[in-house]
């Protein structure tokens, strides 16, 4: 089977210095990473590294004191998370963050809030534009529920369903937005192996079939090493080591910091 | 000058004093958010339900002080049989849908104290003039109700002793572990049902002694559940988990408003009465957009 | 306005399927002729959409080079996309070879170079995959078309193209060529080769039907006639598009009468999609039917006590007079009829609602025998459920049983055009215009099964009743005769006895012997729960076999067996004369199943040969020992000593004049 | 057991997102709708219509208002009573200053004031959840009551403060008796319940839902917080001064601050908890309940009691009932009424099965 080599492009979002605390508690020091087009990065590291500080600064929920945040060429200081959402930026949380009430469906579809532009006396009346407009953007959330195969779910209520087809709405809600770049936070927490494989299976789809970069944190080794194309790893808001999954394994301060809190 | 400098002082202390009496009920709130979250609006009905349950034990003719045993009794039933019938079910349920079982228990314990008692209006006489204290006015030359004093008298005794048993006591360190962190208290052994019952007791003295003292203030009637709505707003400004933020927001509260009305009712000619039905609320907004936590509570950092 | 013209084609014009594809487009364009459920909705597409997919993949397929007579061949769930490919190489006279999706590859190599396919349509990257692993061994096999390409964006090899890619390049195509199509349809003849469809190959390797246009054109407008189906029906297509069922079912009908062909989501979803779509027309084989049956009841279980007794209650008048009603008789009496219309509000409505039925005007089913109660109950319930009998190489028809003269044990009369003969041995033979022309690259396998002058042996044993409906009892090749000259249908005899709730295996002995007995297996959760009512204590299914109460209760439904067999004039003979119960459950694990859990009549008589020898020598009882295989995988054996009983003999009923 | 679903299948997604998908749904509506605009006016008299149906669809309205802010958008609001005054001063008021405009166009503009003070009053819902913002709600409540009892501009200088409603003429018809004040209120309450019902299925709607499940994750995925918290309270407000006016034109009769107490806001708001938090069906489920219970009550205590029973008894006996059914509510199903019907309803469609 001849599969092509993936391309990957420029830097899309680069953090310089970033440096962030929370009433005197450190949380980040000087991080500088680079995203590159279409890439896996990895962000790992042991647990109250910063890593999912470090999304939280990338998608605007948490504003650096130090350092700043280049995406797409543009460089800012502090951007409020639903702005970043239109540039582009989509997440999922290490804890389930889905809207318990609502349906998969429904769920899936606040994905495209962004995407959709009639105002609320045309919802009032639903016919005519705006159902035109629903009637779009659910043909975009139908593929999105073909891709993740979750076509039997798709109006039952989040809050009934598994912990690990929760974590696969989550994933289609953030891929609803059609974003450049996909913020994963944990996206394996807490699965089985099979679920687990799936969810690989999928990330690697995403990036693949949509050309989406994603960020992701995970501390399933095994998988990061399978997935990623990099691996940048922090140690107490630091990071300690940047490059190619086997590049990232070699490195001593990494096994240091890995072992040497052996528990 | 010096008229206006007394006059001014007059509703100052005036207003402190009766802010006291906010404090009071607000007290109730605090202890109950405190220990297990729940925002209980019902306490201004409990405050209604002790003064009629006391000035209907007095009717039957029971003196005073056994009539003050028997009403303390009976409000700490009350309070623990609603933690028990009421809150405990719902123990598990966001705390907004808490917020409105309270208020759902607010009207049935109105329908049911004045169902048990009777909707007419009875003075209850614990024997303090509600008139200015001639020492102080000979002392000072302002003019301050001796029932005023005689509640900040109360109420301070009242905290007093809370903090004495909440500080002093195992029970107590015992509901200050739990206020700081459900699970871990569970997790050290602390049953969280017995703090819980201890402290809707607790809840319950403060009720009586403020519908006391309300009472023979303002008549014991249906309005007397109203104070209950005159103590929220000194809780936003006071935090509502501060025992000393509910004593200070009660005393800023009963000042401002106080002054309030006095001033501002004088430079409007009259034509802006009765604000201080608002007017508690109005600062208390202002004071939350700049600060939400309240005066003494603790920022909340949100993890994401 | 063209789409009300309902009138039906005229068949000897329209004489291919991609003849009639065009006249649908052009009589009733706007009539939907596929679904698909596909992203939360039932995809639609009419006639002369239909027309403009197959026409644009038709040209594509030109454009890659296929010619007449080039095979193609289509692996996949039922899809739309699938079917409109068959007509497309239908249209360019070339010839479809729908396959079995979950075949494994090696048994794909084998159909793809025996049918020299140059072109497959497959549905998706599992497909694509299956066939890349076998490529190399298949030199005949050009291109490979995929419906999805899902996970399919990194193949780069240059045989691979999508199905949309293939129908893009067939309408620029068409700019060059506008009237090849039409061209190309027109010459098509009734008499070509249509389809090769592959029988699974259950002894030795599969042989290639070779089907003509007429064969199954003829064949669907014979059952289309007898059962009076309409333009209007809605079918689920969802049996394997390599079986001649579904061929005939989700296509040959289809184009014939014009009806809707819907597919379902997938095959997890199937009766899902099959509850939502509420089909007016249903396929299926004995065992769904079983299986919704079998759920119906575990759920009304659960239900309430008062719901359930009123369940009950209704379920016992229909039971009465429910399949006399859907007959039309006139024997019914008023408050009966009134009862009826009453539970159809209260519960057969809500019923076949759940079950998907509530449209069904028609239902057939076919394979095996189906249990009468069973088909009992969904005729009661107004189902109108028929057992049909046939074959590939009939193109599926040759009998139906007829509106209003269902019996539970035969499979209906000859469909008009159908002849039947039966040979000397018993087996059924019939001549019919569904008739296949041959095997594929298989004469002497063509010779063994259709003579010259065209009369094609079914395999099957059975025979005529008094009224003319056929009855199946055995494959021929397993029908015996007893010493006393009489007629053995051992399967027969065994179908009938598991037919009872009770017995969940029966082996029966008798060719060449001078009467019928047999082995019996009994079930153990239907006795064990009778056991329970009883207040009978036992450990497990030996403790039970050796207790003379279950002997008894077994007893009564070989008498029952016996009495049916005492009524038939073919049969009376083989009546169950001894039976004994084996002391264990037989198992494909000792090689006495086969996987699909049918039994393995000689090797367990040389395995039970002291049982079979005390069955015909008139001992009460007989011990054995036998190797069994534990669930952990340990063998051990088992010691028994095991009861014959002797059974009733009934005299043949003697026809009256 | 009525249901028939089998062969009701979507062919497209305009029709699997209709809000009545089912077709026996669909006769059963068409059947109601018959009997509300059609049965009713013939069959019910001046005291049904005018007492009981009336007020029980302008209450319908104003839950509904506190249903998209409350059960919606899950900002808890206390004020509502106070969001309905400002609608019904602003129709008086826009009635008595500016004549030449249409009663219709009035009280939708007093809907839109409703609406701007209502945002105003919501702007504290950026930093402040919860309870806090209940009293936020409440500061509301407290400050428009105080406003119309206190400034006489309002109530045109009436020495009463109460003044009678002027009479209503929608296009050259008048509208005096009890049927048409009924027909009006019903036309009203229909056409702006769909409109509710459309809002809450499209993207507002689902931003609503968003931010009351799970803010945090509304913001990321780029829903604005403050917009939306605040288009909650716009819209709740509107149809909460709608209401308003409504209940003062075809109800009381009289325009009065005292109509619109705290004790009107909470009857609203337990109309929505015993109703169904979060469900357009529930608010006309929870009104309907709350209006009906006393009457039912009180025809109960002259049946057993002869009329011996005191009026305040009722009272309070109303209360204890209210209070204990608001807790037992919440904590047997805190989805209410609706939820009920929603059960009632899958049983229906899985009978004779339990599952």
């Amino acid at each position: 089977m001849s599969v092509s080599e993936k391309q990957i492009g420029d830097v899309i979002l680069r953090c310089d210095n970033i440096s962030l605390s929370f009433g005197g508690v450190r949380a980040l020091t000087n991080i500088s990473i680079d995203v590159r087009e279409h890439e896996i990065l990895a962000i790992i590291g042991p647990n109250g590294a910063g890593k999912s500080s470090m999304l939280n600064v990338i998608n605007g929920v948490y504003h650096p004191q130090e350092g700043s945040v280049t995406y797409q060429g543009q460089t800012r200081r502090a951007m409020k998370p639903h702005e970043t959402a239109r540039h582009g930026i989509a997440r999922t949380f290490q804890n389930i963050a889905l809207f318990k009430g609502m349906s998969v469906l429904d769920n899936i579809m606040t994905g495209r809030y962004t995407k959709m532009k009639r105002n609320f006396l045309w919802q009032a009346l639903y016919v005519g534009p705006n159902l035109k407009e629903e009637i779009e953007h659910r043909e975009v959330c139908e593929r999105v529920i073909d891709f993740l195969q979750i076509e039997n779910i798709r109006k039952t209520p989040v809050g009934r369903l598994p912990y690990g087809l929760q974590k696969r709405v989550e994933l289609g809600r953030a891929l609803a937005a059609e974003p450049q770049l996909l913020l994963l936070d944990e996206p394996m927490a807490g699965m089985n192996v099979e679920e687990k494989e799936d969810m690989c299976r999928f990330i690697l789809d995403v990036n693949d079939e949509f050309g989406t970069t994603i960020v992701l944190i995970e501390h399933d080794m095994g998988v990061v090493m399978d997935i990623s194309d990099r691996v940048a790893v922090l140690d107490y808001g630091k990071k300690i080591a940047d490059g190619s999954p086997a590049e990232v394994r070699a490195n001593q301060d990494v096994i240091d910091a890995y072992l040497g809190v052996a528990h | 000058m010096t008229s206006d400098l007394n006059f001014f002082f007059e509703v100052l202390f005036g207003g402190l004093l009766s802010g006291i009496m906010y404090s009071l009920v607000a007290l109730g709130f605090v202890l109950i958010y405190k220990a297990s979250g729940v925002f209980n609006f019902a306490q201004g009905s409990m405050v209604l339900f002790a003064a009629l349950t006391f000035v209907g034990i007095l009717e039957m003719g029971v003196p005073f002080w056994p009539a003050l045993l028997l009403c303390l009794l009976v409000m700490m039933l009350l309070a623990v049989g609603i933690e028990r019938i009421v809150l405990r079910p719902l123990v598990n349920q966001p705390p907004i849908a808490l917020f409105m079982a309270t208020i759902g228990l607010s009207y049935l314990l109105e329908g049911l104290g004045q169902g048990i008692w009777g909707t007419q209006v009875r003075a209850l006489d614990l024997g303090i003039e509600d008139l200015p204290n001639e020492m102080i006015q000979e002392a000072l030359g302002i003019q301050v109700s001796t029932f005023d004093l005689f509640s900040a008298g109360c109420a301070a005794v009242l905290v007093g002793g809370l903090a004495l048993f909440f500080n002093k006591t195992r029970v107590g360190l015992a509901l200050r572990a739990v206020a700081d962190d459900h699970q871990a208290a569970l997790a050290v052994g602390i049953p969280l049902q017995h703090v819980w019952a201890i402290v809707w007791a607790a809840a319950g003295l403060v009720a009586l002694v403020a519908g006391l003292l309300w009472g023979s203030r303002l008549g014991v009637q249906f309005s007397l559940s109203l104070v209950a709505l005159k103590a929220l707003p000194v809780l936003i400004l006071g935090g509502f988990t501060s025992v000393a933020g509910a004593i200070v927001g009660g005393l800023i509260i009963g000042a401002s408003e106080k002054l309030a009305e006095v001033y501002i009712s004088t430079f409007t000619g009259g034509a802006v009465a009765a604000i201080e039905n608002w007017f508690p609320y109005m600062l208390a907004l202002l004071f939350l957009l700049v600060r939400p936590q309240g005066l003494f509570g603790e920022k909340i950092i949100e993890r994401v | 306005m063209g789409w009300m013209v309902r009138g039906a084609p005229d068949l000897s014009v329209h004489d291919t399927f991609p003849k009639l594809m065009l006249y649908h487009a052009a009589v009733r364009g706007a009539h939907p002729a596929w679904r698909e459920k596909d992203f939360g909705i039932w995809q639609t597409w009419n006639w002369s959409e239909v027309a403009q997919e197959v026409r644009a993949f038709a040209m594509g397929l030109k454009a890659l080079g296929f010619r007449r007579g080039d095979r193609l061949a289509i692996v996949g769930d039922n899809r739309p996309h699938l079917y409109w490919s068959m007509l497309a190489a239908q249209s360019l006279g070339g010839v479809p070879v729908p396959m079995y999706q979950d075949a494994v590859a090696n048994e794909m190599r084998y159909v793809l170079s025996h049918a020299e396919v140059r072109f497959a349509v497959v549905e998706d990257q599992e497909q694509v995959d299956k066939l890349l692993e076998i490529k190399s061994d298949c030199a005949t096999l050009d291109h490979i078309i995929f419906n999805d390409p899902r996970g399919l964006r990194n193949y780069s090899q240059p045989f691979l193209t999508s199905f949309a890619k293939v129908q893009e390049l067939g309408r620029g195509e068409e700019s060059t060529h506008p009237d090849f199509f039409e061209d190309s349809v027109a010459q098509g003849k009734a008499q070509d080769l249509s389809v090769i469809l592959y029988t699974s190959g259950t002894t030795g390797q599969s042989k290639g039907v070779m089907l003509a246009f007429s064969n199954v054109i003829m064949s669907a407008k014979g059952a289309i006639d007898f059962d009076r189906l309409t333009g209007d029906e809605e079918v689920l297509a969802y049996l394997p598009m390599a079986w001649v069922g579904d061929h005939i079912y989700s296509f040959g009908e289809s184009l014939v009468a014009g009806f809707c062909v819907a597919c379902p989501e997938s095959s997890n979803t199937v009766m899902h999609d099959l509850r939502e779509l509420g089909p007016t027309f249903f396929f299926a084989p004995p065992r769904i039917f079983e299986n919704l049956l079998t759920q119906v009841m575990i759920r009304m279980e659960d239900a309430g006590r008062i719901k359930r007794s009123m369940f009950h209650y209704f379920m016992a008048v229909a039971k009465r007079c429910g399949a006399a009603i859907l007959d039309g008789n006139k024997q019914v009496s008023l408050s009966d009829r009134l009862l009826y219309a009453l539970g159809r509000i209260l519960v057969y409505g809500p019923l076949l609602n759940v079950l998907g039925f509530t449209r069904i005007r028609l239902a057939h089913t076919a394979g095996e025998a189906i249990g009468p109660d069973i088909f009992r109950f969904y005729r009661s319930l107004g189902v109108n459920i028929k057992q049909i009998y046939g074959s590939t190489e009939a193109s599926v028809f040759i009998t139906i049983q007829p509106d209003g003269m269902i019996k539970d044990d035969t499979v209906g009369v000859p469909v008009p055009g159908v002849e039947l003969k039966m040979a000397d041995s018993g087996e059924v033979l019939f001549r019919s215009p569904g008739a296949f022309l041959a095997y594929f690259k298989n004469d002497e396998g063509t010779k063994a099964t259709k003579t010259d002058d065209g009369w094609v042996s079914t395999g099957d044993a059975g025979f005529l009743d008094d009224d003319g409906h056929l009855k199946i009892i055995d494959r021929a090749k397993d029908v015996g005769k007893l010493n006393t000259g009489g007629m053995f249908a051992p399967k027969y005899i065994e179908n009938k006895l598991k037919f009872f709730p009770f017995i969940k295996e029966a082996v029966a002995y008798g060719d060449g012997r001078d009467y019928v007995a047999c082995f019996l297996n009994f079930d153990i959760e239907a006795v064990g729960n009778w056991a329970e009512r009883k207040g009978l204590a036992y450990s497990g299914y030996n403790d039970l076999a050796c207790k003379p109460e279950v002997y008894s209760l077994l007893a009564d439904c070989v008498d029952q067996v016996n009495r049916d067999l005492a009524n038939d004039p073919h049969l009376s003979a083989s009546q169950v004369k001894r039976f004994l119960i084996l002391h264990k459950e037989l198992d494909a694990d000792d090689g006495e199943l086969t996987r699909t859990r049918k039994v393995r009549r000689g090797f367990i008589a040389e395995k039970y040969a002291e049982l079979v020898t005390a069955l015909y020598s008139g001992q009460s009882h007989c011990d054995i020992e036998a190797q069994v295989t534990f669930e952990d995988g340990r063998k051990g054996t088992i010691k028994a000593n095991i009861a014959i009983q002797d059974a009733q003999i009934y005299q043949p009923m003697k026809k009256a004049g | 057991m009525l249901y028939r679903e089998s062969g009701q299948f979507k062919t497209s997604y305009r029709a699997d997102q209709a809000i009545f998908p089912i077709r026996q749904d669909r006769i059963a509506l068409m059947v109601l709708l018959a009997v509300v605009f059609i049965l009713v006016p013939f069959v019910a008299d001046e005291y049904w219509l005018g007492s009981i149906l009336t007020p029980l669809l302008v209450l319908s309205l104003a839950a509904i208002g506190l249903n998209i802010l409350t059960g919606y958008a899950g900002q808890l609001s206390l004020g509502t009573a106070g969001f309905m005054a400002v609608g019904a001063f602003a129709a008086y008021n826009l009635n008595l200053r500016v004549p030449e405009l249409p009663l219709i166009v009035d009280f939708l503009l007093a809907g839109v004031f409703a609406a701007l003070v209502g945002m105003v009053f919501g702007l504290p819902s950026l930093r402040i959840k919860g309870f806090y913002l209940a009293v936020a709600t409440l500061a509301a409540q407290f400050f428009i009551e105080w406003v119309f009892t206190h400034v006489g501009w309002f109530t045109n200088y009436s020495s009463s403060g109460v003044i009678s409603a002027p009479p209503m003429v929608i296009m050259g018809v008048t509208v005096d008796s009890a049927v048409e004040k009924y027909l009006l209120t019903l036309v009203m309450v229909a056409v702006l319940a769909l409109a509710a019902k459309n809002m809450v299925r499209s993207r507002i709607g689902r931003s609503w839902m968003a931010v009351r499940d799970k803010d945090v994750s509304a913001e990321v995925i780029g829903i604005p917080l403050l917009a939306t918290k605040l288009s909650a309270f716009g819209i709740s407000s509107f149809y909460c001064g709608v209401a308003g006016a409504l209940w003062t034109y075809c109800y009381l009769g009289t325009v009065e601050p005292a109509a619109f107490d705290l004790s009107r806001s909470f009857q609203v708001l337990f109309m929505i908890i015993i109703g169904g938090v979060g469900s357009i069906l529930g608010s006309f489920l929870g009104a309907g309940f709350i209006v009906l219970l006393p009457i039912l009550l009180n025809n109960i205590a002259a049946m057993i009691g002869h009329g011996t029973l005191q009026a305040d008894t009722m009272a309070n006996l109303e209360h204890i009932i209210f209070g204990g059914l608001i807790i037992f509510f919440l904590i047997v199903e805190p989805h209410g009424l609706a939820r009920l019907w929603q059960i009632a309803k899958e049983k229906l469609r899985l009978w004779p099965f339990p599952y």
